[in-house]
């Protein structure tokens, strides 16, 4: 079965390392922080200037003056710190965050990926993700691998205005865990129940599956 | 020691004026200039060219500003969370100018650091690199970003002194202490002044160089756009 | 959150080989990493490229590692005070780079921040710009200047805690929160040492995430170099 | 007769105005501080990391993390604060000190500077001086005019490696105030008892004199 948003984000949170900095985007990707492995050390950063973020306050302890990239009220953990924006994105681009998990509309064979944009319709802005992707050494796309309407989102070439050009190595989806390389999607686990023809079905872009194809673990 | 103190937001503004380009600081609602952004309404200046990462609510910050049509242009890395600004954007009112987050921050601090153009790995290959000059340093591509040139900065801090040393607080440091060094003149709305001597000069985040301007605001709000938080348990 | 805890410098500089590029903290010697100079010595590695502001006197700070040739190449804005310096340099058997300290102090958080190159008008017209990309922006000439590549940074700072965040007390911050940021494996080393949370997260100078390994340093002498009074009136 | 260094430094206190942050080199700059004028309120930068730079410390209360540039023991003065050295040149660069105060070997009447390097004899390096030129809006040179041969150190072109270009825009040396402008060095004012002749006699570079100079006023 087709996994929910909660197991992308614990799928992903496997790939999580003791001792890593990491950059959580909005939607499924905040959702990995209930998921960290019990025996690691991970910190999140929030790019509008606090590492160590913790979980949202309790009631009646919200504080206007702490917030997370999605604006919502948080708390700052022990051995947490609070910088402006210039040195939070130096730590970005600098390469000082091991990995950025973001949401994407589409991602590409070879990497690209596009989150932002579409034209004469959705026109928010790209907020820190253009600096994400293209600082960060390890990425992971957190997405649906189709859309509304069955389309897939794991294409050739997107189709939308791009976010980043030749850096998402690692795609999860309701259907697969994927990574990219040699311009193409490499399958790598199945959602439990779900097949590879299913999959195959669901990529537009071309897709390798090399040997058998485990089921993820949970 | 310099004194910087005015009496109010309203002379704090004197010498604004229509068609001037401002930075304003905060991240959402968080950190922003409450008093300054609500003279710049009174004083009804039109025509501004706005730099904020971005563009407020319907009926709050910025979003005041473009309900009544005082914003020519934004230059913003996120603008969600606003109907009238997605209309006046889609319907050609107004201008917009999207940029990458960490690239309006460093192009605000390459602003007061005298630093005229940087070079950035972010929009690489991206229409936000349409038409800039992209080179290639240590086998990866980058994009040459320049700094701003604005009139005034509006920021907001927490404490403040008379010689305009400004402490923030939490995330509402973001982009305020940049842009306090990219203002022609910096105006800086504080929730607390103090006298110059009662700061601890090894914690101040913003020297009061960069500041020409400060005051005590006023009637601060400080709106929280998604107020989440866990249930006690 | 992440431990950086080691036990002393020994561990501290694990890693640490012939040949290797190095940032140093320090203004003179106000805020020199005094531990991991000793280890340095101790350790007799040479061949090292230093970048650091000064380099030392000559039986303390830098000075030390010049006595047993232990650096090939120096890269610093200002040498004097440093007679056993000044014959190696004279002789040619220590090469040496001296660039502007705003220069050398851009460079370091360039390299901390994934800049790889930004414009400065420092050195313009000079034998310091010579070789090098220059470009006029607003009527302005300038000079194209790089990040480094160093593999280790070694920093001091007065009050540490085991996340590896860092406060530095006085002028003896100077190059050191920029030199943190740039390190492969950053190296800090502190007066005190406190467990993680007794630092309030307002007042961090250098968040932990730039520091690979923290210790608590000892016997530090913290030398004056121009001790200069006021005589009591 | 000839200024001594003190009254050097006394003339050029006479340039500051109010609400100025200036930076004053090392050697006869420093003095400046001296010297400032009791109705006007100036902040001095310290370019290792300082606003606000106060006088020497009361014997006993030199604290060694708390210099100047020219390493000396220092105090910090109500209102000060510290800061990196990035930060400290940011505020140079970006032209936020109103003044800078520096000495120099030699200086050309076209504005060109030369104060850190003698090839093969003193090679120090040029600290903050190269940023400081080449920021400034306004830079006042303190200098004597001749070196100890009595040769000129106002000169047509400098013979020794530039600090920088086209950015002296004001001179006090012990014999005169001299402004450059139009690649000349016009004399605007004679140390009292020193007359015109002489002053023409030790300066190598054009020197202009228009009408009556008046002696400084002290």
């Amino acid at each position: 079965m087709a996994l929910s948003k909660q197991e992308i984000a614990q799928r992903i949170a496997q790939e999580l390392q003791d001792k890593w900095y990491v950059n959580l985007g909005i939607g499924i990707p905040t959702l990995v922080a209930n998921y960290i492995p019990k025996n690691i050390d991970v910190v999140f950063q929030s790019e509008n200037g606090m590492l160590s973020m913790g979980p949202f306050p309790i009631e009646g302890e919200e504080d206007a003056d702490l917030i997370n990239a999605g604006k919502q009220t948080v708390t700052i953990l022990k051995g947490g710190s609070l910088f402006d924006s210039a040195l939070s994105f130096a730590m970005i681009r600098g390469q000082h965050v091991q990995l950025t998990v973001l949401g994407a509309m589409e991602v590409s064979q070879n990497g690209d990926i596009a989150n932002w944009k579409i034209p004469g319709k959705m026109v928010k802005g790209m907020g820190g993700a253009m600096d994400l992707v293209a600082s960060a050494e390890n990425i992971i796309v957190a997405m649906m691998h189709t859309d509304k309407s069955g389309a897939s989102k794991l294409l050739k070439r997107c189709s939308l205005p791009l976010t980043g050009v030749n850096c998402v190595k690692k795609v999860v989806t309701n259907l697969a865990y994927l990574e990219i390389k040699n311009n193409a999607f490499y399958l790598i686990e199945r959602a439990p129940g779900v097949s590879v023809e299913e999959i195959k079905a669901a990529t537009e872009g071309t897709l390798i599956v090399e040997g058998e194809i485990p089921e993820m673990k949970f | 020691m310099i004194n910087k103190v005015v009496n109010n937001a309203q002379d704090a503004l004197l010498g604004v004026e229509n068609g001037m380009t401002f930075m304003l600081g905060g991240f959402g609602l968080c950190g922003i200039p409450e008093n300054c952004i609500s003279e710049l309404v009174r004083l009804g200046v039109s025509n501004l060219t706005c730099i904020s990462n971005n563009a407020g609510v319907d009926d709050f910050g910025l979003g005041l500003l473009l309900k009544k049509h005082q914003i020519k242009k934004m230059i913003s890395s996120y603008v969600g969370e606003n109907e009238e600004f997605e209309r006046q954007m889609l319907s050609g009112e107004m201008d917009v100018e999207l940029i990458p987050q960490g690239t309006l921050a460093e192009r605000c601090r390459a602003t007061g650091a005298g630093i005229p153009a940087f070079y950035t790995p972010a929009g690489y290959g991206t229409e936000v690199a349409e038409g800039k000059e992209t080179r290639e340093f240590n086998g990866k591509m980058y994009v040459l970003e320049h700094a701003f040139n604005p009139e005034f900065a509006f920021v907001k801090a927490w404490k403040g002194d008379t010689a305009g040393n400004l402490i923030f607080k939490g995330t509402a440091r973001n982009f305020n202490p940049m842009m306090a060094m990219a203002g022609k003149i910096t105006v800086a709305e504080v929730e607390e002044l103090v006298e110059a001597g009662e700061l601890d000069p090894n914690q101040i985040h913003t020297p009061g160089i960069f500041v020409q301007r400060i005051f005590q605001g006023k009637d601060y709000e400080k709106r929280i756009e998604q107020r989440t938080v866990t249930q006690k348990s």
